[in-house]
């Protein structure tokens, strides 16, 4: 067993979390590290809590899902609420700054980031707030490199929506480093 | 030899490669979660290589054009999950005794029933074996990882149409639906099996088994051979028979496919189990969890290996009973509330204590779930 | 049982809103629009006309004529 | 009545918001049929609802009647027993196309046939929306879903008309758009005795939509008003003006034939008194 | 050609007799069959025959083809997956009224529905005659079978205008009696593009004569040749002539819409070539 | 007490006799040699009694309507072979889940597939336990004569009714179609349970169990208590959810009914056990073979005797087990290939040596077959 | 096990053979004895070997089927080739005089009667060979009388056909009796 | 290949004949009849007009005319 990165994505059915689970995933993999992303959501097509997960590894990985979460992010109140539990005392916490974090919580870092006003209002489309999403997390993860997750992130998307989500990607680097 | 292509890819995804690159020419299914990327990526890609796909009308007939499509001489598959494994099991009975090559994926949810659809299990392991009335022939087969779905896929469609059977394949949810990095292996590093046909010049006995053949040889409609195909009890010709002679011979040889041939069918993994005094037994993604935990026991100090059915039908048996005699204790783990275990339990006999560990709630177990049922059992 | 239609008004239930504007676009008199969290808001109750299309197709029982009562 | 009174005298309004997708057109559909059992003033215990497997299937579960959720396709079968069972009860089944029309067009077919008095209202968003958009019996041909990704080859069902054909005695079509004329017909098909179906087109606009690129719930709903024409009023239409619609409207309506659960009552009468 | 001739070409003439009773009509619609065949001179190398269970499904197992005898109703699935895979084959379905209509009825629709190139010929006797003679979805109303002791209360499928409604491109019907009529629907059956259905009433002396009394195989052969009659003769007659008749002919012939493998095969090789 | 009627009955017409007794009001099916007479005894019984029959378009239909003549608060039953009872399965897991109490009769005939429809089998049995999908509680039970045919459905019902699952009565095609004595008891010798409806005043709560009950209380459609009943996992109130608490609770009341109560469920009877040094184990007519060859064979002074569940699932466990410590050899005699065999072995592990007599071609075992099988492991 | 006696009916489907043997059972269970019905039957309705066996006994009867065949009947030649064997060497064969027995055939006795024709010529209906085979059967089994047959076959043949039946079993008796 | 009507004669197989009587009752010259086992008999060849009615019902390809070459 080598280093392991774990990280969760949560908010709500339709947000396009677990596509931003794959985008990373699909990033560490072209890093030439190993990654793995399972999911799990309700009946709801939209709406609902849904999660993502992800583990990126510089060995096997065996078990798919998240032991020790590093890296917890949140779009939406009802998905913090259910998924938080299990965040490493030393993990990051990143949430749109609509949602209330639990008193108690214990993190190395948190962040509280505008993540969905950021693309509905400065990017005017609030179906890119996963990619922000993808920007800020970029920022978080050492072993990815902005190159790898624009590269798997352009591969992902529609081919007509490039511009955008390079523009959301950069609006996420953004929140983090301001 | 060119560079393998490595890609993040979903397990239903690799199921779809991997039926590809064995040469899968026909898919007829029925959606329904979490098997559905198979009949998206199959209604995808099959046109580009010739091949044809079709939504039928349910999973009844899902499977039924399947059968036919392999009839027609296309290697078919069928995909579906508990609810339309249930429906298909009349037509899985029918395909084992007119010995039809077929590859039926079962990607398993929560059950019975409705159930927990969108949620993982294991609990369809029993029925895979015993899901149709009657005795019959059964190969399964349990990947834990995106590329054993992808391996397996393959020699799923290689023992179907090497032993004109139905072959079912048996991912749990969280194999079928997660990514991971996969190492694609080119065309010519693979084995492909195709179906033999019937030898030219030879009277054709659709049901009969040329001397040194394993099963009989089978003429795709169309070919120019024209016999009878049914889901009676029938002769060599494949004319329907009462002779209960006929009908003993047929039945010893379908069961035979099997029994004779354990060892091509069987494929199973140990871990750590050179030294091991307690065995779990383990499949499927609960393997991957088992095989975590032991990590984490051995680490502790605690000797404690795995032993993963690959293929769960026909069982593992010679191998499990050696290692039962090495160790003390047997752990058994499913994503169900009992079921292989019913088969280690009758194999182990009082070779070994058995324990057992198994949920069917939806969620998954953790690794240290795993660690602390060893650390009780211990 | 049923009030005239004079007397009722119209209400929103936020909590079920799913803010997929059907109301919105079919209110003959456009007095409807959204809030800021993308959910149905009572933009103009002086010209509502009661009509009811607003209740009528909202897929989530979220808008309605309700009671003067306040219910 | 008041809709907040409907919807709590016949809702389980602490289950609501529904699962369904924002637009969806189902909660239109539902709507109308508490709103329909409301002017029937029907006994809300002599009223069961019975649904199969999708998100239409999901509707009896927010209505306070007598409800079952069964498996897909086969609702009408379950309802068929409860009917039997008990000939004074209101059956209506609740389903999608693909329940209704794909696993389950059987039962569909053979509920019609018998003439059993129940009333199946059909949620029509002419894809599977439960299992995220493959085409169903009912999508356009050369429409597309994820199981249709070069065009669909089918051809679709007209299912008011299929059951029609297999002995439905009454048949209606209407729209999510049409939400007061899809009251009526509901209404209509309720207190008919026989057989009755009503074909609720509906809108998906999570996959059918998007696969589509049929734009927003509103711009489907706009499709809606737009595309639909009633039978009686395409009779004066020319085919020009008749190019790219849809009929709406009642198909059949035969208030003659007897009613299935009560014909076998007729026998149980007769052999019980000999 | 001789009989003689046609039997030992098309048949499996060491299999016979066939194991139908003595004056079981199904012989009489398999004769036709065979004597379709060599009207069309088909190659028999390229012609299936699929059928479920019943004893009309045992006919392919006489019949000199590549034949195939499936499960209860599911003939038509397994055709569709042959004729899908093999669009150059002549795929014949044969089947009987419960394993078309009553179990298999929802793959009837919807092979009807897609207008796949495949030809159903059902044996149509009313009555389930392998299991000893239930009533069908095609026996008639307050006639009796072994589980409608009381009368069926049940109403009969029109099975010919069922698939036609459901999109069947030819439908016909004709009886055992008028085997020559019959030989011709089967023939433009099988050389019709798409999905194509000819309902052969036959005739089951054995349980659904007995049931019901209607006399011998002659009795019940004399009894088709004076009810049946054409439709285009039925329009010249008055209502009280067609008291008590049944209707046969061409119900439907659409040549327009295309075959369903052919156009699968469309998207092959336009993605081929790519 | 009126004298009994005695008279020569076929085992299906015993069922319908049986059923009608335990109070069926309910049947709905579709015909299937050799259960046939099963639906038309109803047809022609159940109006009579102010019952229902409908013959539905397919297996799937028979099942569904039963089980919803069951939720309107009547007895019910269905009743098929092989092919229905593959196509049932799906629906079986839903009663099974949704707990609608129901019995369900297959008439075993020669399987897989349509195999040999007139000849008889055991072949089923497994499937009976394992046929759906997920992990599921079973009842099922395998009479061998006429007489036990009609007291067997009868005490089908009261299970199916007393415990709200499905109840399964699994006779072969022998018992099924042959005809015998019978002395057919008077209704009040019978003890016949009527399922406990809720308790007026109360709050209803559709599934959850009262204090001192055994399952939920359950109300008919239409009797005033509106409720939701659901094939995906629900909670107390009927409704669906994902929690995998609840779910977990769920599930293990629902395998609990039976796990926690064997004893009220197991029924087996013993011949010449006690100073038995082999132990022949068989159900349904072929223990009716191997009476007559423990017979003949104790008539040479051979110590066999024989152990026979009539519940076949649960199977008698404690009872096998405690027999096997006592004898050298147990002999498993089945009209299969080795079904419930393998429960035997699994139970028995190393306290006797097994043998095992199985054939699957459509014929039975004559007495001399055991005679000399018996002799050949002595 | 007390007394047993074992036969065996066959024919070709449709000639009511099992019928007979029910009739038979029903016989000796009003007579107070034990019986036991088995058959075993192929797919054609009509035609096609069938056979009907029947037990009877006073005492309880465990395995159902022949094991020791006492009486043998057939009407057709199909069946009595397809059944025949098992017969015991003092059995008593009963065959219509249609038919050849096998030539090395070892039996109690044998009687070649002309069943089918008497039903066919002296009674003008085929349909009752089987009650005439029943009526043969009553003067050779010992255990049953002629008042109990009667009764059992009246039970069961349609109210319309009460005389014909009756005479067909009057003719069955003349015809061992002659 | 096939022969002028006036060539062929009706034969019989009466391996295959099961005797229904559909034959006899529709043919138009009522020239068959039952032998004594119950099959169909040609009881008077002259007057067969050779129209195939009784090939065309009958159920079990018993009857049908056949070649003069005697086959
Ligand atoms: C036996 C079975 N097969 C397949 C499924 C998966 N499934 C669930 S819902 C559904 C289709 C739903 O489509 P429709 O009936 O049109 O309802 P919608 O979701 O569009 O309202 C399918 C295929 C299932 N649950 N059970
Ligand atoms: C799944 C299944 N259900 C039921 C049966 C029993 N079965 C065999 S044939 C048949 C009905 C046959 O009726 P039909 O199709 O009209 O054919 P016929 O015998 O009248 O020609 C039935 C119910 C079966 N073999 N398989
Ligand atoms: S009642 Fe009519 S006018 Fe008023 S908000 Fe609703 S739709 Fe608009
Ligand atoms: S129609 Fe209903 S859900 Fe949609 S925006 Fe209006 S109130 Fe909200
Ligand atoms: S997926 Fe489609 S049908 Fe289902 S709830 Fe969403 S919009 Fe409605
Ligand atoms: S039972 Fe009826 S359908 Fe079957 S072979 Fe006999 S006559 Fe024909
Ligand atoms: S050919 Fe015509 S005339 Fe001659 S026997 Fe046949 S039906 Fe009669
Ligand atoms: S129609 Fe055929 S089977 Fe019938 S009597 Fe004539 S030749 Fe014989
Ligand atoms: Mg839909
Ligand atoms: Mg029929």
């Amino acid at each position: 067993m080598g280093n392991q990165f774990e990280l969760r994505l949560s908010g709500s059915g339709g947000q396009g979390l677990i596509l931003a689970g794959i985008i990373l995933a699909e990033a560490a993999i072209n890093s030439g590290l190993n990654a793995i992303q399972t999911q799990s959501y309700g009946p709801e097509a939209r709406g609902g809590a849904s999660k993502a997960e992800v583990i990126i590894s510089d060995a096997e990985i065996d078990f798919p899902k998240v032991q020790d979460l590093n890296l917890f992010l949140a779009l939406t109140q009802d998905a913090c609420d259910k998924y938080i539990k299990g965040i490493n005392p030393n993990g990051i916490v990143v949430v749109d700054d609509s949602i209330t974090l639990p008193a108690d919580l214990k993190a190395g870092k948190i962040y509280s980031l505008p993540i969905i006003s950021t693309a509905t209002d400065k990017l005017g489309k609030g179906i890119v707030a996963n990619i922000v999403a993808i920007g800020v997390l970029t920022e978080l993860i050492d072993v990815l490199t902005r190159e790898q997750v624009e590269g798997a992130v352009l591969a992902r998307v529609p081919k007509g929506t490039i511009d955008l989500n390079r523009s959301a990607l950069i609006e996420g680097y953004a929140l983090v480093n301001n | 030899m060119s560079k393998r292509i490595v890609k993040l890819m979903q397990g239903n995804e690799a199921c779809v490669a991997g039926a590809l690159a064995a040469g899968m020419k026909f898919f007829a299914g029925y959606p329904i979660t979490p098997s559905t990327e198979i009949a998206e990526g199959s209604a995808e890609k099959l046109p580009e290589v010739g091949g044809k796909f079709i939504q039928m009308e349910d999973e009844i007939a899902g499977i039924a054009a399947a059968i036919g499509g392999s009839i027609a001489g296309f290697k078919s598959m069928t995909a579906t999950s508990g609810p339309g494994f249930s429906l298909k099991q009349e037509n899985i009975g029918y395909a084992a005794l007119a010995e039809i090559p077929l590859v039926i994926v079962n990607v398993m949810r929560g059950g019975p029933s409705t159930g927990l659809p969108t949620s993982p299990g294991q609990g369809d392991v029993m029925q895979a074996m015993w899901g149709t009335h009657g005795d019959h022939p059964v190969i399964a087969i349990s990947p834990q990882s995106v590329t054993e779905m992808y391996y397996e896929t393959v020699r799923a469609f290689n023992l179907a149409e090497k032993y004109r059977t139905p072959v079912i394949l048996m991912p749990d949810e969280v194999v079928g639906h997660m990514r991971e990095r996969i190492e694609i292996p080119n065309a010519d590093e693979l084995e492909i099996f195709d179906r033999l046909k019937p030898v030219e010049g030879e009277d054709y006995i659709p049901y009969g088994v040329r001397e040194g053949d394993l099963v009989p040889r089978m003429a795709g409609f169309g070919e120019g051979y024209r016999y009878h195909i049914t889901g009676l009890f029938h002769d060599d010709m494949g004319f329907p028979t009462n002779s209960t002679v006929k009908a003993g011979v047929k039945i010893n040889r379908l069961m035979a496919k099997i029994t004779d041939n354990l060892e091509d069918l069987i494929s199973y993994d140990e871990y750590l189990m050179d030294d091991a005094e307690i065995m779990i037994v383990a499949y499927g993604s609960t393997a991957r969890t088992a095989k975590n935990a032991i990590n984490k026991l051995r680490a502790e100090g605690i000797k404690v290996g795995m032993l993963r059915p690959i293929t769960i039908w026909p069982y593992p048996v010679e191998a499990t009973l050696a290692r039962a005699k090495q160790v003390n204790k047997v752990l058994v783990v499913e994503h169900n509330l009992g079921q292989l275990m019913l088969e280690v339990e009758r194999v182990v006999k009082s070779e070994a204590e058995l324990h057992f560990l198994g949920r069917a709630d939806g969620d998954v177990f953790v690794p240290s779930d795993i660690v602390k049922k060893v650390k009780e059992v211990l | 049982m049923s009030k005239s239609k004079e007397q009722l008004e119209i209400k929103i239930n936020k909590n079920w809103c799913k803010g997929c504007g059907i109301c919105i676009a079919f209110c003959p008199k456009k007095v409807l629009g959204f809030d800021d969290n993308g959910k149905v808001n009572m933009n103009d109750r002086e010209n509502c006309i009661k009509c009811g299309q607003c209740e009528l197709r909202c897929p989530d029982f979220a808008i309605f004529l309700g009671g003067i009562d306040n219910e | 009545m008041k809709n907040s009174e409907l919807v709590s005298k016949y809702m389980r309004d602490s289950r609501l918001p529904h699962i369904w997708c924002p637009g969806c057109g189902h909660g239109i559909i539902m709507h109308s049929i508490i709103r329909a059992i409301e002017n029937l003033g029907l006994d809300k215990d002599k009223v069961t609802i019975v649904s199969g497997i999708g998100c239409s299937s999901r509707a009896p579960g927010y209505m306070d009647f007598n409800t079952l959720h069964t498996t897909h396709g086969r609702a009408l079968a379950f309802a068929t027993g409860i009917k039997l069972a008990k000939p004074d009860m209101k059956v209506i089944v609740i389903s999608g196309d693909g329940d209704a029309s794909a696993i389950g067009g059987n039962h569909l077919i053979h509920a019609a046939r018998r003439n059993i008095g129940i009333t199946t209202i059909v949620f029509n968003n002419n894809i599977y929306g439960m299992t995220g958009g493959q085409y169903s019996p009912t999508t356009p041909h050369g429409d597309f879903g994820t199981t249709a990704p070069y065009g669909n080859i089918d051809r679709p069902f007209d299912i008011a008309n299929l059951a029609a054909a297999a002995g439905a005695t009454y048949a209606a079509r209407t729209t999510a758009f049409h939400a007061t004329q899809m009251t009526n017909y509901i209404q209509k098909a309720i207190a008919h005795e026989g057989f009755s179906l009503v074909e609720a087109i509906s809108v998906c606009p999570t996959y059918y939509g998007r696969k589509n690129k049929k734009g927003s719930a509103v711009a489907m709903m706009n499709f809606l008003k737009e595309s639909f024409v009633d039978v009686k009023a395409a009779e004066r239409m020319t085919p020009e003006q008749l190019q790219g619609k849809f009929l709406m409207g009642e198909f059949k309506h035969n208030t003659q034939l007897p009613e299935y659960s009560a014909e076998y009552q007729k026998i149980v009468d007769r052999l019980r008194k000999e």
